[in-house]
């Protein structure tokens, strides 16, 4: 990939969106069988499918904790997913996407309700662009409701990027390469409400000021998120409604 | 436990249907599920496929890169297939490196593909003896409700036949579609006693994991066989399974042709 | 290697053999002294090694099964046993190959009688040539016999392939490599008489007659290696009569 | 279980502390402990630092070799962070391959190197291409009192300051000093409710492991930014740790200076 | 368990024996078990040897192919030994990459015929700097009836004597016979108080673990020593040890010579 | 490194040592804050450092021994304690020496009074030079002490080497890469008398008599590391009774 030469012209971006403009997003509820909750979801060319299951017994017994279920998150990426083929297994950066995002879903799941069990999310990279990992957390969340699990409520996820020293959302692949930072959210959004920071991450160069201005695009494009995710669980619920 | 109960309670329900002759989902004997091809869904690879049989589902995508051949077939190209049974798509699949499970599933594709001769290979060499075309077959299950394997044979031919050689991006020529010679199609069965159901669902499963899969090339001859469980087969149910599925076989390369000539 | 023009001529084979000839089969019963049973074996080229180790304690414990024993077969090449080194440790290939073997002693080993218990049978393949998985069968039988584990009968092990056009025996190296198909069998002798496939694999291209009539072939050979397992046996049962 | 009881007491007491509206070692809210550095101590890397951190001790050796640039980048040299957390180090740590809170302190660490510029790599060009320097910082931790992550970002800034460039052992060139262009410093806080602690001691994180890493650069721009542990963090305390961070960075940046200038 | 009292039983019978001066198989203290060679049973390696002391029994294979040399030795072949104590040869084997005990094996055989110089490695040079031959040495323990050391030590070197080097194959000259300089004896004791048992069998290693092997050349010279085992030596003990395994060194080398002349 | 032409010029050592003098060692003990016992120590340009943790519990279970402690020792070269980068994580050299290091504390360690527990011995080289066994060794054993474990006696370790002829005490590279032969002891001294040989290897080429001599300069050697190690105990000693 060869860097553009401007990223930003006459305001809009490579692919004609404005600064805070998301990509189009597409979300399947149910999307499978096998799984206690799941959801396929498109953010752009991210094709990613998330699977939540449990609460079920945790084994071995040594992992097990006896005041809450152990959350466990797997972010990982089909050999096919990018364009030089992958090595099939986790890399240091899976490993680093797995615990953060396990992290932010740890604070927002009523583990307490659960002692001695495990809740699983695996997410499947089938095609990554950039923003996989908040992709990833979007659909992990939606498939969480789908299998029931408590929560305090929704987390939604999207990036913030820094180019051509704008701040622009939902940062695309060439964005995210030639840009000057980069700024990934989860919010815990409850009520219809951003109440809190589930994960947060940043690598670039951004002042305090830019900071700011990333959270307020953040909570702008995340909230858009949250009505596609809240649409998807509902046409799914009234689905299964008319079903009976 | 309540898993092992719900077992049980399948497996009777399964073996009683069986006695009076029907499948508990009022499928014929050796009728496949309902087949749903989506080609084309992974821009970034080369080829791809997502295969529904009916609720398992399988995505294959085909990656492919110049590289070395093989010190005794200089001009031929190379294929290589791996499949990964990610947790996401079974209770029972454990992160990590491939088990035998996962191994024979990439190994019985492989042959099926490579022992009909499926993809030409000898028009994908760039240099001879030193740079031939190397295509990655990335089997990536995401829902076995059954019969993973058959699903991932379809979808791996699906997504060679998807596949375009990215000549241009490597320096190396024009792009050009892979050169496809057959489509073979594989056949599982699973056997209960004396009696056999070929394409078994998991539910189907639940009475044991015998099974026999035969591969069938595009003049009804056989190009793999794989008994997989421990059990032992009987010689003239064998026979009856082989003709069986190569009748199955062919429908089921006609239904890949059907759905993969709108799209590909 | 080099492909040869012709891989029969006259109706004789490279070594000299008639298609339906097996090549020279050597077998030792009680190799070991440390395994409860074992067998030395020699099928043209392939020297092979079997050595069973039970019913003993299954652990860890996560392993057991409470209603029968649990049977393990490892096959592992030697570094030296091939043309070209190779690198200590199971590669795809002996995976597959344990798994098939492992599944074809399973249906024929009495383990109902050992709950709790593991039954290991250890086959070390010092030198390969084609069908070293039908070698080691074939002594992993004679193995289980000598370590007295119950039976329902012998496994007996032999492969045949498809080369210019005819089916011939118990194929050596350049048949395999060269050869249209290859279909290895493994046969649960009972009474002196075959009784049902413990192990069928096959890649090639065969029609469904050639299949038949490969079967055909794979018995007459089977009952010849069955014989020659069973002298081997009772030579070494004998032995052990006389030193008593 | 002793531990958990001891553990239970020292939480108790550092939020007894807290309520009081001090730290258990009287250290202010946003103070970092004692930095002592010492470079040069491993004479056969190329630069190296032993950096204690109160008594959280942290070894980072620098090595060079001439190696492949990336495709991307074929004028550039290339820098490689790894971490060991050693079983010596803490009865926590185990041996084995790098966990996930071994992969994450390096490829924090690893980002305020590389967002910051830190390194002028476009110096580190032997042939475009073909040869450039490949930079490996490996940290090792010794002991671990809390905040290994601080202690390994100072440590590995400090190796990288004494490193020379060992151009003459492998031909190509004089020697020279590694060229730096900016001291980042990472700056972690413990998040307890509403109030935080920069620079936890392990006392102190007996609390819960819920911290915020920011990373600054020499002009008070953040360079990196990594939440961490399972919590729930408020906008509003959020941006008073960075107000906090950015001030705190900079007092241990002249504090790198003032013990680097010393020795290398 | 019922492992547990045979081996107590079978300790106290070795003791017993021993005060009165005896061994439980009517052996010497310095008396080696039978050894029985056979060389070139592996027609595909280069070399091999298999090897029977006592029960105990080793394969050892030899393969050579054209390599690197290391860079400090660019005009001398290379020999790189490994072990495999796969679980076939011992109900306390298990599968999986090399354990402690097997990595020791593999390198005081290494040490053995290195040190001594047993090959002639500057005569395995095929082009200076670039390309030499790379001689693997692969000890397979088949049956460990105690003392596999000292068996994979014979059959190693037996191997060696056994190997052609296969210019030929990989047309660089034609083959020609390894070059052997000498033939290292590897001699293991057991320590039992103050006594010790040469080539010790199983069933005395049931008193302990405790041994010193005594590795040693051609001229009564010693190439190679290994403690091993958590025990306390005392000094006029390993004098004695010494100079006895030098003696029975000596023996075992006529004993190579004389069977291996016979076939190699 | 190219071989000098000799090693040994008008009987000094090219570091200027005569045959039997010791480099410069530097020992400083309770360096670290988490462990039990630690030792910092230099040996020439070797730089170690040793922990010991317990005993504390032995898990996971099965590795318990109900009789006695178990003893483990993990020799670890840190990737930029040599010349040339050595990867991260345990290769077979250091397997060695973990395993002989490991049995000679077994030797000297009360294991006994310690039942189903584990004594863990960490080292690190962060600088190897020749010898890092043995320094290893000595920094471990006054970290055994530090960590006030009960043991037999003091463990002291030291090296002799063959070097143009000549035997040679705490060989450092040059003489361990040219020299004829490098024999590292280990001793348990007790009562300020050296009892015996906990730890014993060569390499090389000597004759018994040469291996006779070298134990007697090894020994030498020792009982000097010994006062060093004892001074650096009783130093630490003095520290903690002001203190209190």
């Amino acid at each position: 990939m060869h860097k553009p030469e401007r990223l930003i012209v006459d305001g809009k971006r490579l692919d004609g969106r404005k600064p805070d403009e998301l990509r189009p997003i597409r979300i399947e509820v149910d999307f499978l069988k096998r799984a206690d909750g799941s959801c396929y979801l498109e953010m752009g060319k991210n094709r990613v499918v998330a699977a939540v299951y449990g609460p079920r017994e945790a084994h071995p017994r040594h992992i097990q904790d006896p005041t809450k279920a152990v959350v466990r998150y797997r972010y990982n990426m089909a050999p096919f997913s990018v364009e030089e083929r992958k090595r099939p297994g986790p890399d240091r950066r899976s490993v680093e996407i797995s615990k953060v995002s396990k992290e932010a879903f740890e604070a927002v799941i009523m583990k307490e309700l659960f002692p001695r069990s495990v809740i699983d999310i695996f997410v499947e990279v089938l095609q990554a662009d950039a923003g996989s990992r908040t992709a990833c957390i979007n659909a992990a969340s939606v498939a969480l409701v789908d299998a029931g699990i408590p929560i305090k409520g929704i987390l939604t996820s999207v990036a913030v990027a820094k180019v051509d020293g704008t701040l622009v959302l939902d940062p695309m692949k060439e964005e995210d390469n030639f840009g000057e930072a980069d700024m990934p959210f989860a919010f815990l959004i409850r009520g219809g409400k951003i109440e809190s920071i589930a994960l947060l991450q940043m690598d670039g160069r951004m002042t305090k000021e830019e900071i700011k201005e990333a959270m307020k695009l953040a909570k702008k494009g995340a909230m858009e998120i949250y009505q596609l995710q809240r649409e998807a669980i509902m046409k799914r619920f009234l689905e299964e409604e008319e079903n009976d | 436990m309540t898993e092992d109960i719900l077992s049980e309670v399948k497996k009777d329900y399964v073996l009683s249907k069986l006695r009076e002759g029907e499948r508990i989902d009022g499928r014929k004997f050796d009728e496949f599920r309902k087949v749903e091809i989506k080609t084309g869904l992974i821009e970034k690879a080369e080829g791809s496929a997502l295969v529904k049989l009916g609720n398992t589902q399988v995505v294959v995508g085909v990656k492919m890169q110049p590289g070395e051949p093989f010190p005794d077939t200089p001009d031929k190209g190379v294929i290589i297939v791996n499949a990964e049974l990610v947790p996401l798509a079974s209770p029972t699949f454990e992160p990590g490196p491939p088990d035998e499970n996962s191994v024979e599933l990439a190994r019985v594709v492989d042959r099926g593909i490579r022992e009909s001769e499926a993809v030409d290979l000898s028009k994908l060499c760039i240099e001879e003896g030193k740079k031939v075309w190397i295509i990655f077959v990335d089997i990536h299950a995401l829902d076995d409700d059954g019969n993973l394997l058959d699903a991932s044979a379809i979808a791996s031919i699906c997504a060679l036949l998807d596949a375009k050689v990215p000549a241009s991006r490597f320096g190396v020529g024009e792009d050009f579609k892979l050169p496809i010679n057959d489509i073979p199609v594989s056949v599982t069965s699973l056997i209960i006693g004396e009696k056999f159901l070929i394409d078994p669902s998991r539910d189907e499963m639940s009475v044991g994991d015998k099974t026999i899969t035969i591969s069938v090339g595009r003049n009804d001859e056989v190009v793999a066989i794989q008994k997989s469980g421990d059990y032992l087969l009987n010689e003239s149910l064998f026979e009856e399974v082989l003709e069986k599925s190569i009748v199955a076989g062919r429908k089921i390369r006609e239904e890949i042709l059907r759905q993969c000539s709108k799209t590909c």
